[in-house]
């Protein structure tokens, strides 16, 4: 019994860290076709800025909660200037954006170092997140529980404005087709930058989050990237509804793996779970059909 | 135009380290950049320091020493391409660094087939001994052995071992099991994580429930965060369980958060804290070049005596030749920041004293227990009964 | 540049690049600067692969660490078993396994004492396994950034495995190589010899991928990364036609690998999983991942880029080394082969038909 | 006049929705067959799913073989050949080499992996036929509309298929295109069987040697180009005499 | 209302439209016609903002348009309705329509207008437009089109791939729109009879150049067909 309990908490929890991790990506990869290998050095950034953020305000608690929002405010406009300065040439090449954003995450690595050091620097957890609570038996972090609301709260703030806002529903659009939005009267520039700066909000406050259980170094965002971008590509590209499940369900099973092997064998025991899964359903959990060939 | 077959002697290649000027270069080999530099750049400025401050003491053989700074990218490949490229390019007299045994592996084959000397800071997992490599970090019988004796002395019956997959942690690992068998102590669990992976769920989960009387933590780098904060949080204390390192230093303390770690358990020869005169400049000179909130960390110490010893053995060689610095190595001495370090002619260690440190709130560690004296070097751990099964001398 | 595109033309390429690789590159650097280049041209014949996979057939193989990593892999066991013999008589383990423990020499290791299977092992496996997968994945229609995303997980997932396995050496990787099929590895007749031989095998690599992008195989190749769904409906299996590509594209990255453990003398997972995954193609965009001498040229412009930045600059090359990625791959779409035709059509905004990616 | 294909009861139906519910149509050879009828009546999904597209229930059988279950590339090898309502050529390749293209997909390895040194005949002549010999080394990607068009019909023509279903293959050709358009598919239609989906009435009365009329799914009326037009109830859903039809229209 | 004075535009380097003069009154309905390639795609494209003018200008009520993008165009008043039946495939056929009238003060009331007028779309609403049938799309492009209310709209083969009987609504619609005022229509047409019917005047364009213009009246079809078949 608590080793089940604690199996199904253990896949929710790390299902959640790599929803949060991955949410970003789901509206700049699955929606807007960019492959943003900074991503994780936006994850990263998040870090830095709620270690700056204590610096500054000193008491743990009202860091985070301070923190969160101007990580969001950061990664957002890191976001924003990769969107406008480099992205925005790239849209008919999305392959490419993969390349330039390597590119793009080497050097804010490198940033990191420079301004922070190569050693990792300590984010103090707020006192009131600290220990577990018992669940059924089961000790679970508070940070854990934290980071579940924060994931199932992002998660539904951004499914809702995807759904039913014009906003959402213009950033559709032009991800279908941009010379059709345009003549829609939809200024694709400006609808192009709102995901992205979305997007990569995201990654900052996933960064925020993830200093209550991780480290914060320059390499941070890296551990995160991959199992994130999987995250997506099984989930089927740009849904929100997919990513949840994948998330879940991919943390679920590195937690099983882990339990019954190691914790290296559980990664490759994920990978090709998910090439068995693609046989099945070969755009992911949930896909948009059409009828074009394209 | 085929040249010598296996079995033929291949004609000895020409060193072209040139000692007519007044300046010898050496070589300091580091990952500035990639998962490594995080530990990494922290030595590049101690072998700095310990040039600076020989160089203002009058140099080796009157000679100002100029430093040839590489990256090592992290990468074992290119340790070994730089490795070559100082070795035969910049005709460096001597490389200082290495972190990873991977990088240490990849780098010796260079310096035997070059004939050039590595000196090679950094603790490891022992069962090496090459002519062109000086290790001056600890072999497993001069930290692990003596942590896992501290254990034992203080009524620890059962342990768990947590480490990240590479050699050091699976052969420590290894070299556990044995004495774990000998000494009748029970390992509960073994488990390892991907390099850099920060997922401890279900580790720490385990550990909990298992109940072992300490974890033997073999884990490097970030993953020490996430496995230390999950520990704290799902309710462990060094009391109930404390926690055992042997690659946590004063710099990973930081980067943790003290309030996670505080009275958990280290195995070192050097603290920052540790009481000497020679320590006493080691810290003042290093914060004066570096900054006052840098800390120093047995790597760092290393990697600092490593420059001192090459020096001392080249002074009482009086010449730079390889050969030479092999042949007047044995029984060099430096009164090292953790105490004087003897280099060992046989297997190039250095006798080391070894320690148990605590964390304390100040972000510190401060020795528990320390060895009697210095621990001459066993890499091949012949002087164990135990490990017979476990290595075999090259 | 029609020049080249005809028959005295290729000839006439072919004969330059070879008056470049085995007279003046010989001539004029130094052994260790021509063991580099060695290493360089490794690169670059895993480019070439790319360049048909990637330029071709457009598909992003984020992986190639896997297929390189298998032919180095396979190599260096033979390395280890031919040391080991010459040590310790037939039945000797590598010296790795008596370190790490391991006294009795596991059963698959034992067939890479034969130099000939060693060869055909590297020439069938990773293509096999490039076969396997190309077929599991193409049959289903993954593609584009799902097949790119997953090619890299792959790439992880592969480099984690094999850090796992202390039988291959786990996270060090093998090295300390003695001998190459005889020969004194530390030798400096016999590592020119091999920079001779992997030059050799870069022009054999080059002249396969020109053939096949000449052929009609290379047009269909086209036509597929075009209009997957199209070419279906004109009776050809377009799965196949991509594993074709793939595979061939693994058989290179392989044999890349191969020639790459004697010249290096090490390989781990450090050099195979997804960095060094992402570097490889990084040089065949940078070069021109559609035509046949830009990824070779990108391949080798990176990699010495990378050297001479970070010799000049220890601590600081990694902002050069970005910058060069997003302003190359940014403002030349086509990579450095494109240049030429960027200069000549600069005052207008797009090409007219403008490649798929 | 012999039956080229012949498909029983063909269904297909999207989450409950039966786009095609329960079709029989045969093509002969030496007819250019029109299938007519509202937007969304189930054409392009009845092409669909016997070229392999769709799943569907029912039977399609070609010269004494069952088609359905197959892959798509098995029945276009089976000689049926289809274009798409937008035309889909391949655009970085000239016209000669996408004609070559689909004139090889019984070709050897062997020959794949060789030089093209010369054109094959078939290709040539094909090229003459839909006008674009003098378009050979263009890349496709520059045509206009309607050329892509016609080099879709010339890639079936080389292509050996014997069984042509085209998607509205004259959409947005003026009025002598069409006309010589039409006479191309009469003439190709002398030993193969022709399937043209269209909206365009003229075309259709000039050209077609007899017409099906799909409406909801189902074949409404099929019969000579007099015998359907006449028909009223294909005036009142398809035709349309006046404004009130169109309400009717709906699918 | 529209003026193109030696507009000329293409892709890459090459001209297609090499230097085209057309205006369009009020109300008036004009119609462009020409071979296949003859550049009437690519001229609307650059009407509409979606090809950028290597020369000339493109002016709107008097304001020049030339530099402005696609869809600063739309809300100065023009709406394109470009070849091909395009519609935003992974959005509903409901949210294509609502995407255009986001925004605007009667919004629903003009979504409720356009399906008045195309009928077979209602039932269709909660469908994903990708997976319509050519027709559908082509009504709901045309459909689209109409809610930004436009006083110019641009029409690239709007009847192409629909039923008959529909076609002939179209057409009795956009004329009826002219007629009713405040509605010019530049319209590009395959279908002779179709647009000579409809349109007041016509260009016929070949090669990029106009080949011949005038009213369409009686006897403009031979004069068309003469230019467009030389
Ligand atoms: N994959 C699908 N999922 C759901 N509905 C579909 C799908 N494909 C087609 N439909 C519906 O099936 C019906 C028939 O579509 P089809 O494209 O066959 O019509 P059509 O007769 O070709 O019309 P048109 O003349 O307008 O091209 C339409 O209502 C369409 O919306
Ligand atoms: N994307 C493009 N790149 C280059 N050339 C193009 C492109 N699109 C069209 N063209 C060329 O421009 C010319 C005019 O094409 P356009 O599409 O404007 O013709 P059209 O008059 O609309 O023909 P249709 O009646 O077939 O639609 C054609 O010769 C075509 O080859
Ligand atoms: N030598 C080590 N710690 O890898
Ligand atoms: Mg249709
Ligand atoms: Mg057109």
């Amino acid at each position: 019994m608590d080793l089940l309990v604690g199996q199904l908490f253990t896949g929710l929890s790390t299902g959640s860290i790599l929803l949060l991790a991955a949410l970003g990506l789901s509206l700049t990869f699955g929606q807007m076709g960019v492959v943003n290998m900074a991503h994780g050095e936006f994850i990263m950034a998040g870090c830095y800025t709620a270690y700056v953020v204590q610096q500054v305000v000193g008491d743990a608690g009202a860091s985070l909660l301070i923190a969160l929002p101007v990580g969001f405010a950061v990664g957002g406009a890191m976001g924003l200037v990769l969107e406008t300065v480099l992205i925005r040439r790239l849209y008919h090449r999305p392959l490419d954006t993969l390349l330039v954003t390597f590119g793009v995450g080497l050097i804010l690595q490198q940033v990191a170092r420079d301004v922070f050091g190569a050693p990792a620097v300590n984010v103090s957890v707020p006192e009131a997140l600290r220990g577990g609570v018992d669940l059924l038996g089961v000790t679970v972090p508070k940070t854990r529980l934290f980071i579940m609301a924060l994931a199932v709260l992002a998660v539904t703030a951004v499914s809702l404005v995807l759904r039913f806002t014009p906003a959402g529903r213009r950033i559709r659009a032009v991800v279908g087709n941009r010379d059709l939005a345009e003549t829609a009267g939809i200024s694709s520039r400006r609808v192009d930058a709102g995901p992205f700066f979305i997007g990569s909000g995201l990654a900052g406050v996933a960064g925020v989050a993830l200093t209550l259980i991780g480290s914060t170094s320059p390499t941070t965002g890296q551990s995160y990237l991959v199992d994130a971008f999987l995250v997506v590509v099984a989930g089927g590209l740009g849904r929100i509804k997919g990513a949840v499940v994948a998330a879940v369900a991919l943390g679920a099973l590195q937690a099983v793996f882990e339990t019954y092997s190691t914790a290296s064998l559980a990664k490759v025991g994920v990978f090709i779970v998910i090439v068995v899964f693609l046989q099945l359903r070969p755009q992911g959990l949930f896909t948009l059909r059409t009828r074009s060939l394209a | 135009a085929c040249g010598s077959k296996a079995g033929e002697e291949t004609a000895a290649v020409e060193s072209c380290v040139d000692t007519s000027g007044d300046t010898v270069k050496v070589g300091s080999l580091n990952s500035l950049s990639g998962t490594m530099a995080i530990s990494e750049t922290t030595v590049r400025d101690s072998i700095a320091l310990a040039v600076k401050e020989i160089n203002a003491a009058g140099g080796v053989q009157g000679k100002t020493i100029e430093i040839v700074a590489e990256d090592g990218a992290s990468e074992p490949t290119v340790f070994a391409e730089k490795a070559e490229k100082l070795i035969r390019e910049d005709c460096v007299a001597a490389v200082f660094g290495g972190w990873t045994s991977a990088s240490r592996k990849a780098m010796l084959p260079v310096f035997e087939d070059n004939d050039s000397l590595l000196y090679y800071p950094v603790q490891y997992e022992g069962l090496e001994a090459s002519e062109n490599i000086f290790y001056t970090g600890a072999t497993t019988n001069q930290q692990i052995i003596p942590a896992l004796d501290y254990l034992a002395e203080t009524g620890v019956e059962s342990i768990y071992l947590v480490g990240s997959d590479y050699v050091f942690p699976r052969t420590a690992n290894a070299i556990i099991n044995a004495y774990a068998e000998a000494h009748g102590i029970e390992v509960l669990g073994e488990d390892y994580v991907t390099l850099g992976s920060t997922e401890f769920s279900t580790i720490v989960t385990q550990v909990k429930s298992a109940g072992a009387d300490a974890v033997f933590n073999t884990l490097n780098g970030d993953s020490n965060v996430a496995f230390f904060r999950e520990y704290a949080n799902v309710g462990l204390t060094a009391e109930e369980m404390p926690v055992m390192s042997v690659s946590i230093a004063e710099e990973e303390v930081g980067g943790i958060g003290v309030e996670n770690i505080e009275g958990q358990l280290a195995a070192w020869n050097y603290y920052q804290t540790v009481d000497s005169p020679a320590n006493g400049s080691f810290v003042e000179a290093f914060k004066a070049e570096y900054g006052a909130d840098r800390v120093t960390s047995d790597p760092m110490e290393a990697a600092y005596t490593s420059v001192y010893l090459w020096a001392a053995t080249v002074e009482k060689a009086g010449s730079f030749a390889v050969a030479d610095v092999q042949e007047a190595a044995d029984g060099v001495s430096f009164d090292a920041p953790e105490g004087t370090v003897v280099i060992d002619g046989d297997n190039h260690h250095v006798s080391k004293t070894a320690r148990i440190g605590e964390i304390n709130a100040d972000g510190l560690l401060y020795t528990v227990w320390e060895s009697e004296g210095p621990i001459e070097p066993d890499p091949f751990l012949e002087g164990y009964d135990w490990a017979a099964d476990l290595a075999v001398t090259e | 540049m029609k020049f080249f595109t005809t028959r005295a033309g290729t000839w006439t390429g072919f004969g330059a690049a070879a008056l470049v690789l085995f007279g003046l590159a010989p001539l004029l650097l130094s052994g260790f600067r021509l063991g580099l280049l060695a290493q360089f041209l490794c690169y670059a014949i895993v480019a070439v692969g790319i360049g048909l996979a990637w330029g071709r057939g457009g598909m992003l193989t984020l992986g190639q660490g896997v297929f390189f990593g298998m032919g180095a892999y396979l190599m260096a066991m033979h390395l280890k078993m031919a040391d080991a013999e010459f040590r310790g008589g037939p039945g000797a383990v590598p010296d790795f396994m008596e370190l790490a423990g391991i006294r009795e020499l596991p059963a698959y290791w034992a067939p890479f004492a034969s130099p000939a299977f060693t060869i055909a092992a590297i020439l069938v496996l990773p293509t096999a396994f490039a076969v396997l997968l190309g077929l599991a994945v193409f049959k289903r229609r993954v593609k584009g950034a799902y097949f790119a995303i997953l090619s890299q997980a792959l790439a992880g997932a592969f480099a984690i495995l094999l850090i796992g396995q202390q039988s291959l050496g786990g996270f060090n990787g093998l090295s300390r190589f003695r001998y190459f099929f005889g020969y004194n590895l530390d030798d400096p007749v016999n590592q020119q010899m091999l920079y001779f031989i992997v030059a050799g095998v870069l022009l054999a690599v080059v002249a396969v991928s020109l053939q096949l992008r000449r052929s009609r195989y290379g047009e269909l190749l086209v036509a597929v990364r075009d209009a997957e769904e199209r070419v279906r409906f004109l009776g050809y299996d377009a799965a196949n036609v991509k594993v074709v590509a793939y595979a061939v594209a693994a058989l290179f990255a392989s044999v890349a690998g191969a020639v790459f453990v004697p010249i290096v003398g090490i390989i781990s997972p450090a050099s195979i999983g997804i960095v060094p995954s992402i570097m490889f193609i990084l040089g065949v965009a940078i070069g021109g991942r559609a035509s046949l001498v830009g990824p070779v040229v990108g391949a080798l412009a990176v990699a010495w880029a990378q050297t001479a930045l970070s010799e000049q600059f220890p601590s600081a090359w990694t902002y050069a080394q970005g910058l060069m990625f997003i302003l190359v791959i940014a403002l030349l779409p086509g990579g450095i082969a494109s240049t030429a035709a960027v200069l000549k059509r600069i005052p207008t905004k797009r090409a007219t038909v403008e490649a798929t990616t | 006049m012999s039956i080229a294909l012949s498909c029983k009861n063909i269904e297909v139906s999207f989450d409950g929705f039966k786009a095609v519910a329960g079709v029989d149509l045969d093509l002969s050879r030496g007819e250019v067959h029109f299938l007519i009828g509202p937007n969304g009546a189930g054409k392009t999904t009845l092409v669909d799913a016997i070229t392999g597209l769709a799943a569907y229930t029912g039977s399609v059988v070609k010269d004494g073989e069952e088609l359905r279950g197959r892959k798509v590339h098995h029945i276009a090898r089976r000689g049926i050949g289809r274009t798409f309502q937008t035309a889909t050529v391949f655009e970085n390749l000239t016209v000669a080499q996408n004609l070559d293209i689909a004139a090889g997909a019984g070709r050897s390895p062997w020959t794949l992996l060789r030089r093209r040194r010369h054109l094959p005949q078939n290709v040539v002549d094909t090229m003459e036929r839909i006008g674009l010999a003098d378009r050979a080394d263009t890349p496709a990607g520059v045509l206009a509309h309607g050329q892509k068009q016609w080099l879709e019909i010339g890639m079936l023509l080389v292509g050996d298929a014997d069984v042509l279903l085209l998607d509205e293959p004259i959409a947005g050709m003026g009025h002598d295109e069409r006309e010589t358009t039409g006479r191309l598919l009469h003439d190709i239609a002398v030993d193969r069987a022709v399937a043209v989906v269209e909206h365009d009435m003229d075309f259709m009365r000039a050209f077609a040697s007899r017409v099906t009329v799909l409406h909801a799914g189902a074949v409404l009326a099929t019969g000579s180009v007099d015998e359907v037009s006449g028909d009223p109830r294909v005036q009142e859903v398809y035709l349309g005499t006046a404004k009130e039809s169109a309400d009717a229209a709906t699918a | 209302m529209l003026r193109l004075r030696d507009l000329a535009c293409g892709y890459g380097r090459t001209p297609v439209v090499h230097g085209i003069d057309l205006h369009i009154g009020p109300d008036e309905v004009v119609a462009v016609m020409g071979h296949n390639g003859a550049g009437k795609t690519t001229l609307l494209r650059a009407v509409a903002g979606l090809l950028p003018a290597m020369r000339g200008t493109v002016e709107l009520d008097g304001t020049d348009m030339t530099r402005r993008p696609a869809n600063r165009r739309v809300k100065a008043g023009m709406a394109y309705v470009p070849q091909g039946q395009q519609c935003f495939a992974h959005l509903t056929a409901g949210e294509n329509l609502r995407l255009v009238a986001d925004g605007r003060r009667h919004g629903k009331a003009l979504i409720d207008a356009q399906l008045d007028l195309f009928p077979a779309l209602r039932p269709l609403l909660g469908r994903q437009a990708g997976l319509l049938s050519g027709g559908q799309r082509q009504q709901l492009a045309i459909a689209r089109a109409l809610i930004t209310e436009p006083r110019l709209l641009i029409l690239d083969e709007p009847t192409e791939g629909i039923q008959p009987n529909v076609v002939a609504e179209i057409e009795s619609t956009v004329v009826g729109l002219a007629k009713r005022g405040g509605l010019s229509v530049l319209l590009v047409e395959q279908h002779l009879g179709f647009a000579l019917q409809a349109a007041d005047r016509y260009y016929v364009l070949r090669s990029g150049r106009v080949a011949s213009e005038g009213s369409t009246g009686v006897e403009a079809e031979g004069r068309v067909r003469e230019a467009m078949s030389i």
